[in-house]
């Protein structure tokens, strides 16, 4: 858990210090690049960082807000240490991403697009992956599975709940 | 030292090709990153350099390593191009891809990389979009726009920037030409786009990717470091997408260029006016950027000599869902839907019979195998209530519930639908909710307000399933016409292409008994 | 004036060449870029529409406003498709019924269903709709998914914000992005569960919204909707008036629920804000019935005592015997008045003409003294008159914008979102201003340059920027040939050519860096149509009438005066600035701005008004109370104005007032000014009479009496009640008859009267025989005084200087929400945007002084001490610290100084020299001061009735 | 706190230095003329006695000005 917590309230300097990387280059529509920026650094867009985010960019503390809550990428929250992206598109319906899903979520106990209670895990929706000859596929922690069986789901689960 | 071929598409990866990968290199081969060839049930594959040509095995695992290099292995595929799959396909666009190190400029150049932009240059800008033109080039993307039309508006219009935007937020499920694309021949893209720009006269580029993709933005990203001198002073830049499905529209995908939330705007104007940041913007899709390079390179007549009625030159299929021979199929246009699914695909992977195939990804029509002799061709399947869309193929067998999938293409929309206009918005939560109830045989009695003895204007008999399967109808049509774009106003070809061909699935809609009383 | 609605378009006008096409089998011809459903409203034909209003870019959100249209598939929405040579539309069919049913059917099935309690009930578009498209079943039932959970959001003190009544149209945001450009709202989330947020999902108070009210307007439902129209109900009568707040001048539809005001809503028509508004004037009349308004006359026999309501009777026959008394005992010029910006020009112009032809002097003066004289001498001296150049449109075609002196955001909001709007399209900005007001950086707005100068160098500034203009031959010598004395110009070129006016030798001297300044003189010359807008930061000095004429030379040296899109613009503080001035308020001018020794013009007023007037200037409102402390003023008759308040120095105008035998003031409230006063006589609000206002940009729009004057008279009345006791014969029955005699003895106002404003909405001065229609811009093919006049401006520094003793330089300026010195504002719940004045230092100062944010300070300066809070913040530099002057608990100008302009007595405001040190609490003088206010305040009631 | 002789001294010193670009006597010439437009029928007589109190300190300048005033009506 400290880890968690630390990463869930980073300091705004740390913050402003990757603002500044995009304020200063002048890139134009730097929204996204800067939203993603911020949560490959720290997991999530804190809300604290939206004036932060506004005011290098120039934009409305509102605008900000559309835009983070518009993108279903960009968390306001923490996330969980570990992330299972099942995809839940038809490809891999038709090749039984289903029963795959209800094995996952038996399995982990948490409910689809739910984030187990004590941070270890979270079972979010993706609509394709690309990979759509050889599913069920999914992401975890953003490494590509293909093909999972029943089988593939006991090693994810091994995996994100050690 | 012998030099093996392992790809590291995202595909192959999935399938454990970085472990084959370092088992060949650990047996002391030369190992070779090369995109995927586009046959998975091949994959993992390794393929051996040999004087007779490449020799592919797979699936292969990273144990098998020996077993291949003495030649013995029982997976032996032979001189990969022969294999059937392969065989009839006219890779146009997708010619490089599987056999060259992405990455590597000399591969690229040495597999007749740059001809296409070498070529431009010799040419005028009018001369470059004519020969576009000519090639009849359709928009890869799924409207099946005239590339060469757009560019010319995007030509003659004054402004003192033009942009080109290469839209690869290729989000339907059932295609992956796209990604294979810039995990696998990212030059290819790129040459296309500096093409474009010389054409149109705009000096930046930005490819817009989404980010469920993370191996085509590494790698385009990559390309782009790499070859910017070459492509210079065209100048791109890698944005990546942030989840939303509707920024593949693309006027939605402008705007989240521009960094806003990404709604779709209403045109006019055209983004061949006022695209991106208010400019001209040649927008369009990756595959219609790469079938540039071999247009400009081998001529337009070249390209445009294959095809189908107004469809000229080949189509990247793609062959996916619960099919034996998944993957990638460039052929030309005319191909019918049956040879793709049932010769090219080699019929379903479970062996099971095929009862319906989606064409053209979530927003595309339902088909049944009585539908099968469709030759793939933008007007016929227009023709026929649906769309080629990106040209993906998800095959079904017959244990799919197509009320299900109906329920299912209003979800997504309901999930991705941006909330700008109003038949998508409410439209996709209402449809949901109302397949539920079709389905449950359940229809809707009078509400708690409507037997309110002040609401009498309301209705208080129940509903009939007729009725609730009439709305839905009624609702298909409201979103189909009234809809901004195209994520509400497609979703009903699903829903209705699986309620017209699958009635059965629909509780007996098929056949509806008058109510009993 | 019965209530209908305005009628609404769907899509803002287009401006292209003709276009013609058939609507339902009717022909219209349209300019090219016209909507389809802007082309169908023209000739009467409605077509459904929720997401479309014509004060909005067309959206194509709400899908119901689709038509067919001959030869082309689908449905296209007619907000977003622009009309074609020959198209046939078709605005009804079957189909088209039925689409549009069908969305209305899915609006509905997640809407509540109390129409007939709902406060938009009968005004409400969504209910219109569901009419017009024939609504009848909802087949989907009112159970599935929904909005119905959403709390209402009241925080705003005008208006709430219910999010269950929300159809996410979006014109609420647009409205705030496009019209406002505070871009405060947004949509949150996406799809379904799409909501309208302001800022980060906060309350609209405490969001980055600036309640101008737009959103409310554009809203088609009971989403947004004002607090009062839920309180009383719909209006039933609309009357179109013009705001009484800042110079900018609005035209405003009070909408009445019988003699109930329900609510002011910007028309659309208006020239000056198409159908804008801003905090004040859309929300903050509510003074107008405020209980500490003042309704009966009242009078005393000294300030030590008690008020007395008495008779109007009583109230004007001892104004007039006083006065009569006065004269008598010392003299003609003994007496004098004061007319009021905030008035109407027909009273104004009878407060003056009351002191003329009543008094036998010219001692009248105006608020516009402390504000806009330079103005009136300035640029008299340089064009020939003294008035702005421009119309507001004309912003749409300016390339450049420099802002010196103003803070548009603040002081005009209604103009500043106009401004912004066009730096949004691309113009660029040079703002000069000692502090990074809101111009110089707020979402989307950027200056390409802040020169953020020392306080009182705006000489040095732009001396230096002429000298770029000239040395690095930038100037429009065409112009300058063809259009300007080319003598002046050769002996200003050298004058500022001069290496001492160079940007690097002024450079320590303003604080400006002399690269900067040169840029920006450089963008200045050659970025295109090149517009200065300045306000009070250029007038409010030493050097103002010199900054005033600085200006002017630099718009004459590059050519941009005499066209659209240039100009130099002076922003009015109040709303009547520009009339009280043009109206003959300032002691050495007759109405028309011409000279009190002018014989021609004084003739003219001789013959008309039967006496002979005083050829020689009268006092100026700081000669006035020079004057009474030497005893040699003894009465005042002062409307509409708080100078003891407004006035720098408050101790010598306090002295002045004391020092008086009759102070007679004529207001809303007790103002600060009446603890001085004997007579106090109610004044009316804006809402209560007729007459006419003229806004900054020389416009004169109707005042309209909207409900009867709660203290019996309009003001213009009151000033006709003490002529007639003063025996003058005047027999005005009308203010119509008055803007005749103005009209009568002025040439610019030649063509003015009632009748032709009623039918045109308004008229920009000059109106005569060669302009009937009015001057929208000035000096197009010449300079009112013929040629272009190039004024030497040399820089001359203020004798006010920082030292040892007070080292900070203090400026002043004014906020959003509060209007100059609070007497109407403070009155509404704009308080709860600013409801204390606070200063503003740098926190390096703050850090020296150890002062942190919130703590009381003292801010002393040679003239007086005061104590308020502190705010720390880098908006103004080091060594300058701001405050507001809207509160009278803090009096900022105990601390102002008497220095004034050079050429007009105009005060010296912006810059004094102060100290700020920590402090427990009001200083001496504030307690003192408090005591002696709550004790001129007591009012004893009327005699009981006989 | 100036009194209110010193204020017109003061004045017109002021107006003076905004003139003095132009030259001494140009400056007078036209300081006078300011006053003479501006200055009501009091502060002018007061200008033009105090040439004449021996007590009254008068910049060279403000003297030259003061002078070409003409007595008022």
């Amino acid at each position: 858990m400290p880890e968690a917590v630390t990463k869930a309230m980073p300091e705004l300097a740390e913050i402003q210090t990757v603002i500044d990387r995009f304020a200063r280059n002048g890139m134009r529509g730097a929204l996204l690049p800067l939203l993603h920026a911020l949560q490959e650094e720290f997991g999530f867009v804190d809300p604290q960082a939206v004036p932060l985010i506004a005011e290098a960019l120039n934009l409305s503390r509102a605008e900000v807000h559309g835009v983070v809550s518009f993108y279903p990428d960009f968390r306001e929250q923490a996330p969980a240490r570990h992330v299972v992206k099942l995809c839940r598109a038809e490809s891999c319906q038709s090749r039984g991403s289903a029963a795959i899903e209800a094995e996952l979520v038996r399995r982990l106990g948490i409910g689809m697009g739910d984030a187990r209670p004590d941070g270890q895990v979270a079972l979010e929706p993706i609509y394709c992956l690309g990979l759509c000859a050889i599913g069920p596929n999914a992401l975890v922690d953003e490494r590509p599975v293909a093909g999972i069986d029943r089988a593939a789901v006991e090693r994810i689960v091994a995996e994100v709940t050690a | 030292m012998t030099r093996v071929f392992v790809s590291r598409d995202m595909a192959s990866v999935a399938l454990g090709a970085d472990d084959l990968a370092q088992a060949f290199a650990r047996a002391g081969c030369e190992v070779v990153r090369t995109g995927g060839r586009g046959l998975f049930a091949i994959e993992p594959l390794v393929e051996v350099e040999t004087s007779e040509g490449r020799i592919a095995y797979g699936p292969v695992g990273p144990r098998d390593a020996a077993a291949v290099l003495d030649g013995t292995h029982a997976n032996r595929v032979g001189v990969t191009a022969e294999h059937p799959f392969f065989a009839r396909q006219q890779r146009f666009t997708f010619a490089r891809c599987g056999v060259i190190d992405p990455l590597s400029l000399a591969d690229y150049a040495e597999h007749g990389g740059w001809k296409g932009l070498e070529a431009a240059f010799r040419l005028s800008p009018q001369e470059v979009v004519d020969a576009v033109k000519a090639s009849g080039l359709r928009g890869r993307g799924g409207a099946g726009f005239p590339t060469g039309i757009k560019w010319q508006t995007v030509r003659d219009a004054e402004a003192d920037e033009k942009f080109i935007v290469c839209n690869a937020d290729e989000g339907d499920s059932g295609t992956f030409a796209d990604r294979m694309l810039m995990e696998g021949d990212p030059y290819c893209l790129i040459e296309g786009m500096a093409i474009a720009g010389h054409a149109v006269g705009a000096g930046h580029g930005y490819i817009y990717i989404r980010s469920e993709y993370p191996f085509a933005v590494r790698t385009m990203r990559d390309a782009v470091a790499r070859s910017a001198g070459r492509i210079a002073p065209f100048t791109l830049e890698v944005r990546v997408g942030a989840g939303a499905y509707v920024c593949g529209e693309e006027t939605a995908l402008l705007d989240s260029i521009e960094g806003k939330r990404g709604q779709v705007r209403a045109k006019p104007p055209l983004p061949a006016i006022e695209g991106l940041f208010g400019k001209p913007t040649v927008i369009n899709n990756v595959l219609s950027l790469a079938a540039v390079p071999f247009i400009l390179s081998e001529g337009a007549e070249a390209y445009a000599e294959v095809g189908f009625g107004r469809s000229r030159g080949t189509m990247p299929v793609q062959i996916a869902g619960n099919v034996r021979n998944g993957g990638l199929c460039e052929i030309g246009f005319g191909v019918t839907l049956g040879e793709l699914v049932n010769e090219i695909g080699g019929g379903t992977a479970s062996g099971r019979p095929v009862r319906a195939v989606q064409v053209g990804g979530p927003l595309g029509a339902y088909f049944p195998p009585a539908m099968f002799h469709l030759p793939f061709d933008y007007e016929a399947f227009a023709a026929a209530g649906g769309l080629i869309g990106h040209a993906g193929i998800t095959v079904f067998d017959d244990t799919v519930d197509m009320a299900r999938m109906a329920r299912f293409a209003m979800e997504f929309c309901a999930v991705e639908s941006c909330g700008k206009c109003t038949p998508c918005r409410i439209g996709s939560t209402r449809g949901v909710e109302l397949i539920d109830r079709i389905v449950a045989g359940a229809p809707r009695g009078a509400g708690m307000l409507e037997i309110m003895p002040q609401m009498r204007n309301a209705r208080t008999a129940a509903r009939t399933q007729d009725e609730e399967i009439a709305l839905l109808r009624d609702l298909c049509d409201t979103m189909k016409f009234g809809s901004l774009c195209a994520l509400g106003g497609f979703t009903p070809y699903p829903v209705l292409s699986a309620l017209d061909h699958f009635p059965e699935d629909f509780g007996g809609a098929s056949a509806l008994p008058e109510a009993a009383e | 004036m019965t209530f209908t609605r305005e009628k609404d378009f769907g899509t803002p006008e287009a401006m292209g060449a003709a276009v013609s096409l058939t609507i339902d089998g009717q022909e219209v011809s349209v300019p090219a870029g016209t909507s389809i459903m802007r082309a169908a409203a023209m000739v009467d034909t409605a077509i459904p529409k929720l997401c479309a209003t014509d004060s909005l870019e067309s959206f194509g959100s709400c899908r119901l406003c689709l038509v067919e249209v001959e030869g082309r598939s689908g449905y296209p929405a007619s907000c977003t498709t622009p009309v074609a040579p020959g198209m046939a539309v078709r605005t009804q069919s079957d189909r088209l019924r039925k689409l549009r049913r069908g969305v209305m059917e899915l609006y509905i099935s997640d809407h509540p269903l109390d129409c007939l309690t709902c406060g938009a009930n009968g005004d409400c578009e969504l209910q219109d709709m569901a009419g017009a498209v024939g609504l009848r079943d909802v087949r989907f039932g009112y159970e599935g998914e929904n909005h119905l959970e959403g709390c209402k959001d009241e925080s705003n003190p005008y208006f709430t914000f219910d999010p269950t009544k929300c159809i996410v149209c979006s014109r609420c945001v647009r409205a705030c992005d496009e019209t406002q450009g505070t871009l405060a709202l947004t949509v949150d989330g996406r799809g379904f569960a799409s909501g309208i947020s302001a800022s980060q999902d906060e309350s609209f108070l405490s969001s980055e919204c600036v309640s101008c009210g737009a959103c409310v307007q554009a809203c088609p439902t009971s989403a947004l909707i004002e607090k009062t129209v839920i309180e009383i109900g719909t209006p039933d009568r609309a009357v179109v008036t013009t705001c009484a707040y800042c110079g900018v001048g609005c035209t405003f539809r009070a909408e009445m629920r019988g003699e109930e005001l329900v609510r002011m809503v910007p028309w659309k028509e208006g020239k000056a804000n198409h159908g804008h508004s801003c905090v004040k004037g859309r929300f903050a009349w509510g003074y107008a019935q405020h209980r500490d308004r003042i309704l009966n006359p009242m009078m005393r026999g000294s300030v030590d005592e008690p008020w007395r309501e008495v008779s109007w009777e009583a109230a004007i026959a001892r104004v007039a015997s006083e006065f009569r008394r006065l004269q008598k005992e010392h003299g003609a010029r003994a007496i004098g008045g004061i007319t009021s910006s905030r008035c109407t020009n027909e009273e104004t112009f009878l407060v003056q003409k009351l002191v003329r032809q009543g008094f036998g002097n010219n001692n009248v003066d105006t608020c516009a003294r402390v504000c806009h004289s330079p103005t009136g001498y300035g640029l008299k001296t340089t064009f020939g008159t003294s008035a702005g150049t421009q119309d507001f449109d004309s912003v749409r075609h300016a390339d450049v914008i420099l802002v010196i002196g103003a803070n548009p955001t603040d002081g005009h909001p209604v103009f500043a979102s106009r401004m912004k709007k066009r730096l949004r399209e691309g113009a660029k900005l040079i703002v000069v201003d000692p502090r990074r007001i809101d111009m110089v950086r707020s979402p989307h707005i950027e200056a390409a340059f802040h020169l953020p100068l020392r306080p009182g160098t705006n000489v040095a500034v732009l001396t230096a920027m002429a000298h770029v203009i000239v040395t690095e031959g930038l100037v429009n010598e065409t112009y300058v040939r063809e259009r300007c004395d080319t003598d002046a110009y050769a002996e200003w070129a050298e004058f500022v050519s001069e290496p001492a006016r160079s940007p690097e030798a002024v450079e320590d001297l303003t604080g400006v860096p002399a690269a900067d300044l040169r840029a920006a003189a450089r963008l200045y010359a050659t970025g295109g149509n090149a517009a200065i807008y300045y306000g009070l930061g250029v007038t409010e000095h030493s050097q103002g009438s010199s900054t005033v004429m600085a200006i002017a030379n630099l718009a004459m040296a590059t050519g941009n005066v005499g066209k659209d899109g240039v100009g130099v613009n002076p922003l009015r503080g109040q709303n009547n600035v520009q009339g009280a001035c043009d109206m003959g308020s300032f002691p050495h001018e007759l109405s028309g701005y011409r000279h009190v020794s002018d014989s021609a013009a004084r003739s003219l007023f001789e013959r008309d008004w039967g006496v002979s007037l005083d050829p020689e200037p009268g006092l100026r409102i700081p000669n006035m109370l020079d004057a009474a402390t030497d005893g040699a003023f003894k009465g005042i008759f002062i409307q509409g104005e708080d100078i003891l308040q407004s006035d720098p120095n408050t101790t010598h105008v306090a002295a002045g007032l004391a020092a008086m035998e009759c102070v007679v003031v004529q207001d809303l409230f007790l103002n600060e000014t009446a603890n001085y006063a004997h007579v106090f006589l109610p004044g009316s609000t804006f809402l209560e009479k007729d007459g006419t206002f003229t806004n900054a940009e020389r416009r004169i729009q109707r005042v309209r009496k909207v409900m009867e004057p709660k203290n019996g008279y309009a003001d213009w009345e009151v000033v006709q009640l003490v002529a007639h006791a003063m025996g003058l014969d005047w027999n005005y029955t009308h203010p119509s008859q008055i803007m005749d005699e103005i009209a009568r003895l002025t040439p610019t106002f030649a063509g003015v009267n009632y009748a032709v404003l009623d039918q045109r909405g308004s008229l920009q001065w000059p109106v005569n025989a060669a302009a009937p229609e009015g001057t929208p811009t000035m000096h197009i093919d010449h300079f009112v005084r013929g040629k272009g006049n190039f004024v030497v401006t040399d820089y001359v520094p203020t004798d006010e200087r920082t030292g040892p003793r007070f080292p900070l330089l203090l400026t002043t300026g004014r906020i959003l929400s509060q209007y100059n010195v609070g007497a109407q504002t403070r009155r509404t719940a704009n308080v709860e945007w600013h409801e204390e004045d606070r200063l503003e230092i740098h926190p390096h100062d703050a850090e020296n002084r150890g002062i942190r944010d919130g703590n009381w300070v003292s801010l002393r300066s040679r003239a007086g001490e005061t104590t308020l809070r502190a705010k720390i913040t880098d908006r103004v530099a080091p060594g300058v610290v701001y405050t507001t002057f809207h509160h009278p608990d803090t009096q900022a100008n105990v601390i102002t100084t008497d220095f004034s302009d050079w050429a007009t007595n105009c005060p010296e405001y912006k810059v004094t020299a102060v100290q700020v040190m920590p402090s427990n609490g009001p200083s001496d003088w504030q307690r003192s001061y408090r005591a002696q206010a709550e004790a001129s305040r007591r009012i004893e009631p009327a005699e009981p009735a006989e | 706190m100036m009194s209110n002789d010193q204020r017109l001294v003061h004045m017109a010193g002021q107006i003076l230095r905004n003139f003095a670009a132009q030259g001494r006597e140009e400056a007078i010439a036209a300081t006078a003329e300011h006053l003479t437009l501006f200055w009501a029928p009091r502060m002018k007589a007061r200008a033009i006695a105090m040439l004449e109190e021996p007590g009254a300190e008068l910049p060279e300048e403000v003297r030259a000005a003061f002078a070409a005033l003409r007595h008022p009506a």
